[in-house]
């Protein structure tokens, strides 16, 4: 019966999005109500899947009681656990923010529960069509929430986004009919064996992987595909951005990384040595040119953004080196990059409503008037950078690792290089807000800048910024120690 | 060079499908109003729906409508996922041209060269 | 169907196609691509995918047309001041690397039809292929001829279900657009 | 603001109220027919929102939209994405999975039939409602 939840945990807020929306005709404000509780649910409903995981090992569903691969699958296994627990987390953590940040409406709740019903079924799905459909849901709501904030510069930055998420998951759809053409099937584990019979180098096999790392590559927001990511993250509501930042193009990622790994296999990238160093160089590149980009910055949360292309670029090299110690770093990395960037827009957006501190320069002094969650931010802030103990460090650790096991000693280079980037628009970020003159107080671009006037900053708020500060130190040794549990070796079938 | 002039003929449906997409991709890049922009994104899109549909096609067949003693048929899976997509498309389409409205209510332009000025402006 | 008639339709659809990228009237635009959806639709018929092209003709021609003629109502049109749109040279240069870059992976596709191809076998090393087992099965294990319906709602009905999701997705991002619940609150 | 492009036209008019009954019997057709036949819930919920659209053509969209009861249209595709999502999770506790529509106490093609019956219910739900957010989103503000 366990392998059922899998399918009850994306419905169960697909249900309850329906409720405050009904309900608006006669209360307003009820949605955030209706989406604690159904994420609650949801929250017990990963406990028992993720018991069941430890206690049976992969899960697998058969939607509809169809065998597989004429039905539609639903599984988890050592790479969907983690980003299935993290999703959970997220969603119900974001709620404690949102309550007073906003945006209230119902119908933005009901929206928010469609986005994670949209992240869970792109974790859990095992059929590379189903992906597409629970890839567009995940799109279509991230647009619509990102819209929600009050002027026009956020839906302009949402259609934009919209335009780019679509022709990604489109460019998806081509590489997966590229190789439905090979293949006549669409399940991802008889894809992956049909497609090791047509041949790892052949001609319809390698569009297609191209097509589907290009597609997913503007939804994960890589280098040179991430041009409407900036702009979406600092027009959104800071609710709203921190939860499209720690989740959107996480999940994506993830996607990439099912489908690099578990479909087309590593061994599809040993046999194709040019296309895998074609895929650990894209990701190399994403890493130097987000933190290039991110140091250049004036506005925090462009910062953060540009900060976010770096971070996935990590990941795609992880899972381009394809060893289960690169593949345990890239996982870390995903889940530590997620609660970070998260909550480092959950600070900046305590930060902007209280103080109305938007840019770098405005940060000067910014820990004496708001100490504790000035110190969670430089806390948060240098776990990006990958200080040890924390779990930015584990992620970068494990990476490297798997890179210098693979030979690929270059790429540990460059991971280094990337780390003293990254330390210096941290260092700069954070000595500006420790040792900078205390600027002179609240700023004029508060109102401005929108969504931040009326908004009161709650204990709870701050309490949810301090406590990701402490979990993410926590997290970093408590990382090393699952590294067996997820059994990543039988994900890659090595 | 023999091969691709081959598949030219005997596929011209696949053609079709390069051009399509190459129309929507162009339009998407070319067009200045944003509502042209979306026109373009459903060419396009439309070209991958005839790409999986050809790829389902067979010769001297007739749909799937599954009788006793029928046959052949042609896959009747692309037709599902088409079905499918175009549905999953006009939300979109519906979504964006919402957005469109927004934009066009708050800067009274859908022109999107004027959009980054007014919005530089701010 | 014969060959005169069929390359005809094609010549129809990307000339139509090719017209919404050049015309400068919005409204223009709008009534051509009406018509270019009309044409695929015919082409979904020659495919033998007749659930395919009513969807096609009620949805791209029919909804996505009412759709984009209301926004245009609601917003602008464009000036008009030339009928045509002048050719945009960078951009015909990318689409151009594009197209070549699709066409060198055409030889290596199976022609349209051929009962050769991967995707049209019934059975292969896996065993049963997912064609082979719903032109097989659908009508005994569901009771529902149109093999189509059959997989749409029952082998393949959690994509469905995903569909389903999405259309009201679409719903509640314009009412978070536009504000407020489902009433209106002029009233 | 440009002028909202409607002209009263009476032979407009008698055709849609000639059309109307027509157009919406074959959308439920077409939405009851998918088993045998090409169509189904999302062809059959398109044609039933015509006739409303149809409508907002003939007589202006703000007297339609006055005429149209908001709750009926939300209670369409709320209740359709309810009831689609109970026959997912319903089926569990008869069949052991999702969706499992053939472990259901009722022929396979009814429950079949039920699910595009809801589908088009959906559809046409949406189709309406966004054709109204469109034509009068926001122009209240």
């Amino acid at each position: 019966m366990t392998d059922a939840l899998l399918g009850v945990v994306i419905a169960v807020p697909v249900l309850a999005s329906v409720v405050p929306l009904i309900a608006s005709f006669w209360r307003d404000k009820i949605g955030w109500y209706v989406a604690l509780i159904a994420l609650s649910v949801n929250a017990f409903i990963v406990a028992s899947i993720v018991r069941g995981f430890l206690n049976e090992g992969r899960l697998s569903h058969e939607v509809g009681g169809v065998s597989v691969p004429y039905g539609i699958e639903l599984a988890l296994d050592g790479l969907s656990v983690p980003i299935l627990v993290l999703v959970a987390l997220v969603s119900l953590g974001t709620l404690v923010y949102t309550r007073n940040a906003g945006p209230r409406s119902n119908s933005f709740y009901s929206g928010y529960l469609l986005l994670t019903a949209g992240l869970i079924g792109v974790t859990v799905t095992g059929d590379v069509f189903n992906l597409y459909v629970f890839i567009e849901i995940t799109g279509l709501t991230a647009y619509a929430l990102i819209a929600s904030g009050d002027d026009g510069r956020s839906a302009y930055a949402a259609l934009k986004y919209l335009i780019a998420g679509t022709v990604g998951a489109s460019l998806y759809l081509i590489g997966i009919a590229y190789a439905f053409v090979a293949t006549g099937t669409l399940n991802m584990a008889d894809l992956s064996a049909r497609l090791a019979e047509v041949g790892h180098s052949d001609t319809l096999v390698l569009t297609s992987f191209a097509f589907v790392v290009a597609g997913l590559g503007v939804k994960v927001a890589l280098f040179p595909l991430h041009t409407w990511q900036p702009d979406a993250y600092s027009s959104a509501p800071y609710g709203v951005a921190a939860y499209v930042s720690a989740l959107v193009s996480t999940v994506s990622a993830y996607a990439l990384g099912r489908l690099v790994l578990t479909v087309y296999t590593p061994e599809f990238l040993v046999s194709n040595p040019v296309v895998s160093s074609a895929l650990v160089y894209f990701g190399a590149l994403s890493i130097v040119a987000g933190s290039v980009l991110a140091v250049l910055q004036t506005d925090v949360r462009r910062l953060l953004a540009y900060s976010s292309v770096s971070q996935f670029g990590l990941v795609v090299v992880a899972f381009g080196i394809a060893n289960p110690t690169s593949v345990f770093g890239g996982v870390v990395t995903l889940f530590g990059h997620a609660v970070v960037k998260g909550s480092l827009f959950f600070a900046a957006g305590i930060f902007a409503y209280r103080l109305g501190v938007t840019r770098l320069d405005e940060y000067e002094g910014l820990a004496r008037k708001m100490p504790y969650t000035g110190a969670a931010f430089a806390v948060l802030a240098l776990t990006l950078v990958g200080v040890p103990p924390a779990v930015g460090f584990v992620g970068k650790w494990y990476v490297a690792l798997g890179a210098v096991r693979a030979g690929e000693t270059s790429v540990a280079v460059v991971i280094f290089a990337s780390t003293l980037l990254t330390l210096m628009y941290v260092a700069r970020l954070v000595d500006r807000m420790y040792y900078g003159a205390a600027g002179t107080g609240t700023s004029e671009t508060a109102v401005a800048d929108g969504g931040t006037g009326g908004v009161c900053v709650t204990y709870g708020m701050v309490a949810l910024v301090v406590l990701a500060a402490i979990a993410v130190v926590v997290l970093g040794p408590v990382a090393s120690a699952v590294q067996e549990t997820l059994a990543l070796g039988e994900v890659l079938g090595t | 060079m023999t091969g691709i002039a081959e598949s030219l003929l005997t596929q011209y449906y696949h053609v079709v499908f390069v051009l399509l997409l190459g129309i929507g991709v162009y339009t998407m890049i070319d067009a200045k109003n944003l509502v042209k922009k979306i026109i373009g994104l459903n060419v396009f899109q439309v070209s991958v729906f005839l790409f999986l549909v050809s790829s389902g096609y067979l010769e001297g067949a007739e749909p799937a409508i599954v009788k006793d003693g029928g046959g052949p048929y042609v896959n009747p899976l692309p037709h599902v996922l088409i079905l499918t997509a175009i549905v999953v498309g006009v939300s979109l389409t519906a979504l964006a041209l919402a957005l469109v409205v927004r934009v066009y209510q708050e800067y009274g332009t859908l022109d999107e060269e004027h959009l980054q000025e007014v919005m530089s402006d701010d | 169907m014969t060959l005169a008639l069929e390359l005809a339709l094609v010549g129809f659809v990307l000339s139509t196609a090719a017209a919404t990228a050049l015309l400068r009237d919005l409204l223009a635009s709008i009534v051509v691509f009406a018509a270019f959806s009309l044409g695929v639709s015919i082409i979904w018929v020659i495919l033998q995918a007749p659930d395919v092209a009513l969807t096609e003709a009620a949805v791209g021609a029919g909804v996505m047309s009412v759709l984009l003629l209301v926004t245009v109502a609601k917003t602008a049109r464009s000036p008009d001041d030339a009928p045509l749109v002048s050719v945009n040279p960078k951009a015909l240069a990318v689409v151009l690397v594009l197209v070549l870059v699709l066409v060198t992976t055409l030889p290596a596709l199976p022609p349209v039809g051929d009962a050769t191809a991967p995707a049209l076998q019934e059975t292969n090393e896996g065993g049963t292929t997912p064609y082979g087992y719903y032109i097989g099965n659908a009508y005994d294990e569901t009771g529902v001829e149109n093999a189509v319906t059959a997989v749409l709602v029952f082998y393949r009905g959690f994509d469905t279900f995903g569909e389903a999701v999405v259309v009201f997705s679409a719903v509640v991002g314009a009412l978070i657009l536009f504000g407020g619940g489902m009433r209106r609150e002029t009233e | 603001m440009i002028p909202r492009p409607y002209f009263e036209s009476p032979i407009v008019m008698t055709t849609v109220r000639l059309v109307a009954p027509f157009a919406l019997t074959y959308g439920i057709f077409v939405t009851l027919h998918g088993a045998g036949s090409p169509g189904g819930g999302f062809q059959g919920g398109v044609v039933i929102t015509s006739v409303v659209i149809m409508i907002a053509f003939a007589f202006g969209v703000g007297p339609t939209l006055d005429w149209t009861d908001e709750r009926v249209v939300a209670g369409l595709f709320g209740g359709g994405v309810l009831a689609f999502g109970a026959v997912t999770l319903i089926t569990v506790p008869f069949g052991g999975s999702l969706l499992r529509v053939d472990a259901l106490p009722i022929p396979t093609k009814y429950a079949i039939e039920a699910v595009e019956v809801f589908i088009g219910a959906i559809v046409a739900g949406v189709v309406t409602s966004l054709f109204f957010l469109l034509s009068e989103g926001g122009e209240e503000e």
